[in-house]
């Protein structure tokens, strides 16, 4: 059965950044230098041929865009400046969007003013709220000193509600992702035994990044890294021993250690990719979509304004730190409500996952070829 | 040894020389028992070239010319058919086998037809086995001329 | 024109859309000068919209009221067909919509400037470029300088003498033939390169009107089309070539050891050298700046000068220079490759057993180093200096495997962005070459589209699957040392699968780039090396070898890679011009001295021409 | 055999093309005692200078009076040895060539026979020489006045070049304009300049300028005579004759597009939307860039190799067509903003000067490009009623590995190029060959490119193979620099081999003088016997051969020449005792 060609597909693309896929004449050259391109999954050419062509139920089933961790080499070689790499990873965006149901991701990438308006109607609507809350309660201390109206516990509270939510969230993407690239599939049939024995590569990708570090070059995975681990440092301080940390003015080291690391961290790399995307010195960062400003800097102010409060908060300045506090708030909550579903952060949920469905299915075709090798071309069977 | 007959073949410098030039260049690879000799025209063989050949123990005659209507002197191969017509009866006479001559039309760009008219008539000289001329039979009248006697004329 | 029509409303529309050859062009004066022009109804500018919208194109002619249309720009054809669509749609004529490209006439005349005011005034006139702005013929000398003996020079240079005339023939090198001297086969046909062209070296080394400077470089050019005054520097050859015999006595004597550039570096040659032994002219030259008596003063060595038994060793010999008159010049300077060590993942220079093409073209040539024998390269530590070094051993194992990886720095933006046009076919020889010499070898291609465009070559290519030939369509990524010979990765596209083959030999089918001192000359010369470094023609369609001199034309690869047939075509081509000139005694001046108003007259006086009411100018023959 | 000859016999190793095969030096121990023969020798590339010298040298030392050359086919260096013999001073007809390169070691494996095959043809050709007789070539004035056959861009630019260099020129066409070919497009290639200026410059040349005859409608009928001495019947559309004595003829009859209609599954002629490049250029020309229904195609398909690089239609690419179809992205893109454009390709050939750029500024348009295989045409049909387009093409896309449905409203077929169906007609008339797909055929690709077997006809431009404008055009020049060689010298060198008749010997029988088909033979009814006009004998010996009184000699291929020959090739070989 023929699949329609669909010359829209590209235009479609072009919002999520995929300026240069059609300078693509196809040499093979990216994938033959991408060190993850191998037996099953050969990419990032194939990929690319599926967007100039506008074979969307293709692209849609495709985990290899979640495979490319866009070291940029290929990039770097190609002949016609097609940038597969930065290709993969408005691909990226655009599947992110496909499997988020709400379209709410759609609608951020494909416009920055939407997702700005958002954050900001996010942002005002914490702030006053907690203001005008406060000022309800007859003070402004939001979470420490006296008549504080939102302790840890109360939070905790929030913060269980929002994980809730998120998960839900996630979860239906990620089921539909599931479904669009391997519960559909009828070709090739995974054995509900694998899933569980498998499982173990989601938490295994998520925690190191494994793969990336195969790259040739090692110092974008160290920096990506830093950044991951750090701010799940600050995710489990905070879901966790938020109490503790908010406990001072004295410095509890054995909480706030972490904190300190998991801040330097998370400052460094901010500053580090920022600076990077401005002057372009990584090939992955030539090419910079708005949504990775809008990230960088929201994790920028969120990571200033947590320190601010924790150095106001240590020095007493106890009004101080509450104001700031509400502005940390801001952008804490807009970065949990919008980002995290909706944006850049969610592929820290796509990928492990993309990891753990394409071994499913490698498992399966490279046993298939066991018994029944795929037809070969003549260059094989030299 | 196994029996290789030997052919001598007449080719016409336009068309048929070429086209066994071109299947040199074209590495079209042929039985090696074809001896080339070059003519301008197949209208230039002369009946005497052919009894010569056989009397001096030629297997087979091969004469290629340009295809009819490609002559290159306009209708030379014309005249190639007409007297290798009358050259058949001759050699039936003489009890020649008649697959061992051939007239053909072999153009410059007919490289393989050429290599294949060569193995095929290589391979019917092989089943017909050498050329037995009766002992006593001489078709050339004598020896050629003493080359001192070639007279050139001179030309005003 | 029909006088009783209502006369013409012409409506010029600027485009900057591709504003390449625009850069310091005043396009405003260009408008003011189209604005006076008569019949001139509007100007317009486009901007750079690369597309504008039909509709509103109609719209703006049909307010504007104008019947006849020309697109101005630096190539405004890309304007054309919506200019001719909107035409219709406001009611107009399609036919009368002109063209004035800036960029198309580029290399005509002098400044951007005057080459646009020129085309503006000629497509409002309805007359073409080449028709209205011809420049003055002046008389010729009927000698010729060709500046470069590969084989589009010999030629040309062949075509001019034996019509008789007079040609001087200058090479860089000691011998005449350039590349295609190195060349064991040539596609399609596969007969070998010498066998074409060494008879046609013989024939330029003896014809009295070819006069062979070699070991030469032209140094300066003054004086007008017709009577150039050009300057050559003659090199010290330290060897009379008429009195060497070429007996290699002083070869053997010679302590000297270098890599021979006429084998590509893989042998190496002596200090007095001959490039091969059908060298032209035959005959010995000592290489200066290796030369042990050279470099020492005369207090070394010499050892030639005593073995010589025609005492035809001057190694005191001075480089001297030779004035020359001539009235036209042939620029022939071919390429260089392109240095396959800018591609690191190739490996080329640290992998023994990755070739250029030239490099294995003279290892299959039955006159290289192994006599013709494909073998792999040996490594082995040189006695004295323990320095590692590269041979070709004739006895040496042979390739099981060999890969051919086309588009080497060609098709790339990363390098030259353009298609060296040779290399698809000379890989597929190649193979030719490899599977008939060992049969036993696997050879693969690796390619991206197949340039199969000549007479005959599509059958090559087929012919060369037919023999087995592993073709695979995908560039290759990169070339590593492995465990047995060599590693090689790539995609093979239309079977989307990464092929790893291990192989002995890799041939780096390298593209071609203009040869080294192309700018020099160009700037001696006074004529213009386009963006790619390529000399730029006068007009790419109509003028494929002329140049914005009068006088000075381009011939074979200097103008753009082109394959032997092709060059050979042009080569002639050049001829044609040159003859055509010496023979009717005057040629065409430079083209650059045309001024605007100049050009009005000129065009308004051709459009009568055209209409045939005026008679074909006479034109003074020189004699 | 003549004991006096003294002939040297030069093996040639033609680096391995020969020697990898043949024994070269046992042929050259096996010939070297034959009677005649002084010397003997096996060398690398005697077509070499130094091959040569030693020619030269050895005629000095050893005193030879003849030479035989063992090596390439003699249509490749004939000339080049006949040139060294005369050289040192010998006539250059006392040298025979054996072919045992393309006749022998380039068709042949078996080592021994091939051998003794190659023996054979050096002892053929030592047997031969010993017969050869000093000839002196004849010289015959040179007409400097040129035909060019087509006016096309190839014609027109021989016609314009030639006038330019003040020589007389016929330019012969046999449609009522000029142009050819390139008078149907509109915009060249790569740089979209304008093809009608382009045409329009030369036609206006050729037109005006008092020394270009040009005649419209008109055909070469026959060509009589030989180089520089030619006399062209041009028949007119009326029917009438001229007669005209031409220096030389240059053919530059062009080509016919490929019929697309042939490859049923492309549907043209059966969807009116599916259109050739051609009518493709008509529409962007006439501003009319509409389906068949009158609507603006949102669509745009282009096919590639239609008719090209297929066994089955002509296996050779076109050579153009894919850079027309790049400049067709341009172009549809320009004309219709907002229509979508696919190429379907099998390989781009963008390869001249300014190819590559078009391919990837056309790619940059959002040019949608499919890669088919070679043969395995897209089909195309009709789209359903609710289809936003009128046309789906349906292609096994290589690069994506699917089978794809492009929506099309515009089908553009580029068709491809083949040899005008009256070629073989012209090639009759000029006396040219061609080839099996019906170009002419040059006499060697790289040596000679525009000449052909019969020297002064030369070809330019696509009727020798397809090719683009430049390309063409530096050939047409390349062609008006061999005429223009000619002019210069002012006279031609006659072939010296042409056929004599011996007066005392010839009966007035008048056989020979039906049979001459240049009628170069005419009869003296006063001295009762025929004469050969030497410069109008071609030499083919068809006379030589009828003559009942062996009256006729045909020089250089007498019959003693080709009986030796013949002895020659047996006396090895024969399987007789």
């Amino acid at each position: 059965m023929a699949i329609r060609a669909n010359p829209h597909l590209i235009d479609e693309l072009e919002k999520y950044g995929a300026q240069d896929v059609v300078k693509c004449y196809h040499c093979g050259n990216c994938s033959a230098t991408c060190p993850f391109s191998g037996e099953v999954f050969v990419f990032p050419r194939k990929s690319m041929r599926y967007l100039q062509l506008g074979l969307s139920s293709r692209l849609q089933g495709n985990l290899e865009p979640w495979l490319c961790y866009y070291c940029g080499e290929c990039s770097e070689e190609c002949p016609r400046g097609a940038e597969p790499g930065e290709t993969m990873m408005s691909m990226r965006r655009w599947l992110t969007a496909r499997y988020d149901f709400t379209g709410i991701s759609g609608l951020f990438y494909r416009s920055a003013k939407a997702e700005l308006l958002a954050i900001a109607l996010v942002a005002i609507l914490t702030g006053l709220g907690l203001t005008l809350f406060g000022l309800a309660q007859g003070n402004i201390n939001v979470y420490d000193g006296p008549g504080a109206f939102l302790p840890a516990e109360n939070i905790h509270i929030f913060d269980w509600i929002m994980a809730g939510v998120l998960v839900v969230l996630l979860g239906i993407n990620c089921v539909r992702m599931w479904w669009y690239t391997v519960g559909s599939d009828k070709e090739v049939r995974i054995p509900p035994g694998d899933y569980l024995k498998q499982f173990f590569l989601v938490p295994w990708h998520f925690f190191t990044q494994r793969r990336y570090s195969q790259c040739d070059r090692k110092q974008p995975w160290a920096v990506h890294l830093v950044l991951m681990l750090s701010y799940l440092t600050m995710l489990i301080l905070i879901m966790f021993f938020l109490h503790r940390v908010q406990h001072g003015p004295d410095i509890d080291w054995k909480v706030h250690a972490f904190g300190y690391v998991a801040a330097v961290g998370l400052v460094g790399t901010t500053i580090f990719a920022l600076a990077g995307r401005v002057r372009k010195t990584w090939t992955h960062y030539k090419h910079s979509h708005e949504t990775d400003w809008i990230f960088l800097v929201l994790l920028l102010v969120v990571s200033l304004t947590g320190i601010a409060q924790h150095v106001l908060h240590r020095g007493g300045w106890e009004v101080a730190a509450n104001i700031v506090y509400i502005a940390h708030m801001m952008g804490v909550v807009p970065m949990l409500v919008l980002e995290v579903p909706f944006s850049k952060w969610s592929h820290m949920a796509y990928r492990p996952l993309a990891m753990y469905f394409s071994t499913l299915r490698e498992k399966v075709l490279l046993a298939e070829e066991k018994t029944e090798p795929r037809p070969q071309s003549a260059a094989q069977t030299a | 040894m196994e029996y290789e007959p030997t052919i001598v073949g007449f080719l016409c410098n336009w068309c048929s020389y070429t086209g066994a030039d071109l299947a040199g260049t074209a590495r079209i690879k042929h039985r090696p028992n074809l001896r080339v000799i070059r003519v301008m025209c197949s209208g230039r063989v002369d009946p005497t070239f052919i009894m010569q050949a056989f009397a001096s123990g030629a297997d087979g005659v091969m004469i290629c010319g340009c295809h009819p209507g490609d002559c290159h002197y306009l209708e030379g191969n014309d005249k190639a058919y007409r007297r290798f017509q009358l050259l058949k009866k001759l050699m039936a006479a003489y009890g020649i086998e008649d697959q061992r001559l051939r007239l053909e039309w072999v153009s410059a760009s007919e490289g393989e037809r050429f290599a294949r008219l060569v193995d095929t008539m290589t391979a019917e000289l092989k089943e017909l086995g050498p050329l037995k001329l009766p002992p006593d039979l001489s078709l050339v009248p004598g020896p050629c001329p003493d080359p001192t006697a070639v007279r050139e004329v001179t030309h005003g | 024109m029909d006088s009783t029509a209502s006369p013409p409303k012409i409506g010029i529309f600027f485009s900057r859309a591709d504003a390449g050859r625009l850069d310091g062009l005043d396009l405003a004066q260009v408008m003011d000068f189209a604005r006076d022009l008569p019949g001139v109804a509007a100007v317009e500018d486009l901007g750079s919209e690369a597309f504008p919208d039909p509709e509103t194109l109609a719209e703006t002619i049909k307010r504007l009221g104008v019947t006849e249309v020309v697109i101005a720009g630096d190539s405004p054809g890309g304007h054309k067909p919506v200019f001719t669509r909107a035409m219709v749609m406001a009611g107009g004529d399609p036919e009368l919509v002109r063209l004035a490209s800036f960029g198309e006439v580029g290399a005509a005349a002098g400044t951007a400037e005057n080459s646009a005011l020129a085309a503006v005034a000629c497509a409002v006139h309805g007359v073409p470029y080449g028709l209205a702005v011809t420049s003055p013929r002046v008389p010729v000398h009927p000698d010729t300088l060709v500046i470069g003996a590969g084989v589009a020079g010999i030629e040309t240079s062949l075509r001019i003498a034996g019509a008789g005339h007079k040609v001087h023939l200058v090479e860089r090198a000691a011998t005449i033939g350039g590349h295609m001297a190195m060349f064991d086969k040539t596609f399609p046909t596969l007969d070998c390169a010498a066998c074409i062209l060494t008879p046609k070296m013989v024939a330029a080394g003896q014809h009295d009107n070819i006069d062979i400077l070699n070991c030469s470089e032209v140094q300066d050019v003054s004086g007008v089309p017709g009577e150039y005054k050009v300057r050559v520097l003659r090199r010290a050859k330290r060897v009379d070539p008429d009195a060497c015999v070429a007996c290699h006595a002083c070869r053997d004597v010679c302590p000297v050891r270098v890599p021979s550039e006429f084998d590509e570096g893989i042998v190496e040659r002596k200090a007095i050298y001959m490039a091969f032994p059908q060298a032209i002219p035959n005959s010995y030259v000592v290489d200066g700046d290796n030369c042990l008596w050279v470099q020492s003063e005369g207090k070394k060595c010499g050892a030639c000068v005593k073995k010589c038994p025609k005492d035809a060793i001057h190694l005191d010999e001075e480089p001297h220079s030779v004035e020359l008159t001539v009235g036209n010049i042939v620029v022939a300077t071919g390429f260089d490759t392109f240095d396959a060590e800018l591609i690191e993942r190739y490996g080329y220079g640290r992998l023994p057993n990755v070739l250029t093409a030239l490099e294995f073209e003279r290892l299959t040539n039955a006159s290289g180093p192994t006599g013709g024998r494909i073998v792999t390269r040996t490594v082995r530590r040189k006695r004295k200096t323990k320095q590692e070094e590269w041979v070709f051993d004739t006895d040496a194992p042979a390739p099981r495997s060999v890969a051919i990886i086309h588009c080497v720095g060609s098709r790339d933006q990363n390098h030259n962005p353009y298609c060296s046009r040779v290399c698809c076919m000379y890989s597929l020889k190649f193979a030719h070459l490899v599977k008939e010499k060992l049969p036993d070898a696997t050879c693969y291609q690796f390619y991206i589209d197949m340039r199969a465009f000549g007479k005959g070559y599509e059958e090559f290519f087929e012919r060369i699957k037919d023999e087995g030939v592993f073709v695979v369509r995908g560039r290759t990524a990169k070339i590593e040392a492995g465990p047995d010979g060599m590693l090689i990765r790539g995609e093979d596209v239309v079977h989307d699968r990464i092929r790893e083959f291990s192989v002995d030999m890799v041939l780096l089918a390298v593209g071609l780039e203009p040869a080294k001192g192309t700018q020099r000359l160009a700037k001696v010369l006074d004529i213009r090396p386009g963006i790619d470094g390529w000399f730029t023609e006068l007009n790419y369609n109509s003028d494929p070898t002329a140049t914005n001199r009068g006088g000075i034309h381009v011939a074979g690869v200097c103008q753009g890679p082109k394959d032997i047939p092709d060059t050979v075509a042009q080569a002639s081509a050049v001829a044609a011009r040159v003859l055509g000139g010496v023979i009717s005694g005057s040629i065409r001046g430079d083209r650059d001295t045309v001024s605007p108003d100049e050009i009005a007259a000129n065009v308004a006086r051709r459009a009568k021409i055209i209409t045939q009411e005026e008679p074909w100018p006479s034109e003074p023959t020189h004699t | 055999m003549n004991q006096e000859c003294r002939i040297g016999v030069y093996i040639c190793n033609c680096g391995t093309n020969i020697a990898k095969v043949i024994d070269a030096e046992g042929v050259r121990n096996k010939v070297a005692d034959l009677p005649g023969v002084a010397c003997a020798r096996t060398y690398e590339y005697m077509c070499s200078n130094p091959g040569q010298e030693m020619i030269t040298r050895d005629i000095h030392e050893h005193g030879l009076d003849r030479v035989v050359v063992a090596a390439c086919s003699p249509r490749m260096h004939e000339p080049t040895f006949r040139k060294a013999l005369e050289s040192a001073g010998l006539n250059p007809f006392m040298l025979e060539i054996a072919n045992i390169r393309e006749q022998c070691s380039w068709v042949h494996d078996d080592r021994a026979k091939a051998t003794a095959k190659a023996a054979d043809l050096t002892h053929a050709a030592i047997r031969r020489v010993a017969r050869h007789v000093p000839l002196e070539k004849q010289e015959a004035p040179y007409t400097p006045v040129t035909m060019v056959l087509g006016g096309g861009i190839a014609g027109l630019t021989v016609a314009v070049e030639l006038a330019d260099a003040g020589q007389k020129v016929h330019l012969i066409e046999r449609e009522s304009r000029l142009g050819g070919n390139l008078g149907r497009v509109d915009l060249t290639a790569p740089y979209l300049d304008s093809a009608r200026d382009l045409l329009a410059e030369k036609v206006v040349l050729a037109e005006t300028n008092p020394r270009i005859d040009v005649r419209l409608r008109s055909t070469l009928t026959d060509l009589m005579g030989f180089v520089g001495n030619f006399t062209a019947t041009v028949t007119h559309q009326d029917g009438s004759d001229t007669e005209i004595p031409v220096g030389s003829v240059v053919v530059c009859t062009g080509y016919r597009e490929f019929d697309a209609s042939r490859i049923e599954r492309l549907g043209y002629g059966r969807h009116p939307d599916v259109i050739t490049s051609f009518e493709l250029e008509q529409r962007l020309r006439s501003g009319k860039m509409e389906t068949a229904d009158g609507r603006v195609p949102n669509y745009v398909s282009i096919v590639h190799c239609v008719g090209s690089r297929n066994a089955k239609y002509h296996t050779y690419c076109s050579r153009v067509c894919c850079m027309t179809a790049l400049k067709y992205g341009h172009e549809i893109k320009s004309a219709l903003p907002r229509a979508m454009v696919t190429d379907l390709y099998v390989d781009m050939l963008s390869f001249g000067k300014g190819g590559e750029d078009l391919y990837r500024r056309t790619s940059e348009l959002k040019t949608m490009f499919l890669m088919f295989e070679k043969e395995d045409y897209p089909v195309v049909r009709a789209a359903e009623a609710d289809d936003d387009c009128g046309l789906l093409v349906q292609v096994h896309e290589r690069l994506s590995g699917e089978t794809i449905d492009v929506p099309a409203d515009l089908v553009v077929l580029m068709v491809g190029m083949q040899a005008r169906s009256d070629s073989d007609q012209v090639a009759r008339t000029v006396g040219i060959s061609q080839d099996a797909e019906g170009w002419f055929i040059e006499s060697h690709p790289k040596l000679a490119p525009v000449s052909t077997p019969t020297e002064g006809v030369f070809i330019a431009g696509c009727c020798q193979s397809p090719k683009d404008i430049p390309d063409t055009v530096a050939q047409a020049r390349a062609s008006v620099a061999m005429v223009l060689g000619f002019i210069a010298q002012g006279k031609v060198e006659v072939d010296a081999r042409f056929a004599q008749v011996d007066g005392d010997l010839c009966s007035g029988c008048r056989v020979c003088n039906e049979l001459c088909p240049y009628t170069a033979i005419s009869y003296d009814p006063d001295e009762g016997r025929s004469e050969v006009q030497s410069a109008l004998c071609k030499a083919c010996g068809t006379c030589v051969a009828a003559c009942p009184s062996g009256a006729i000699t045909a020089r250089h291929f007498t019959d003693e020449q080709i009986l030796e020959q013949i002895e020659g090739v047996l006396a090895w070989s024969t399987s007789q005792p």
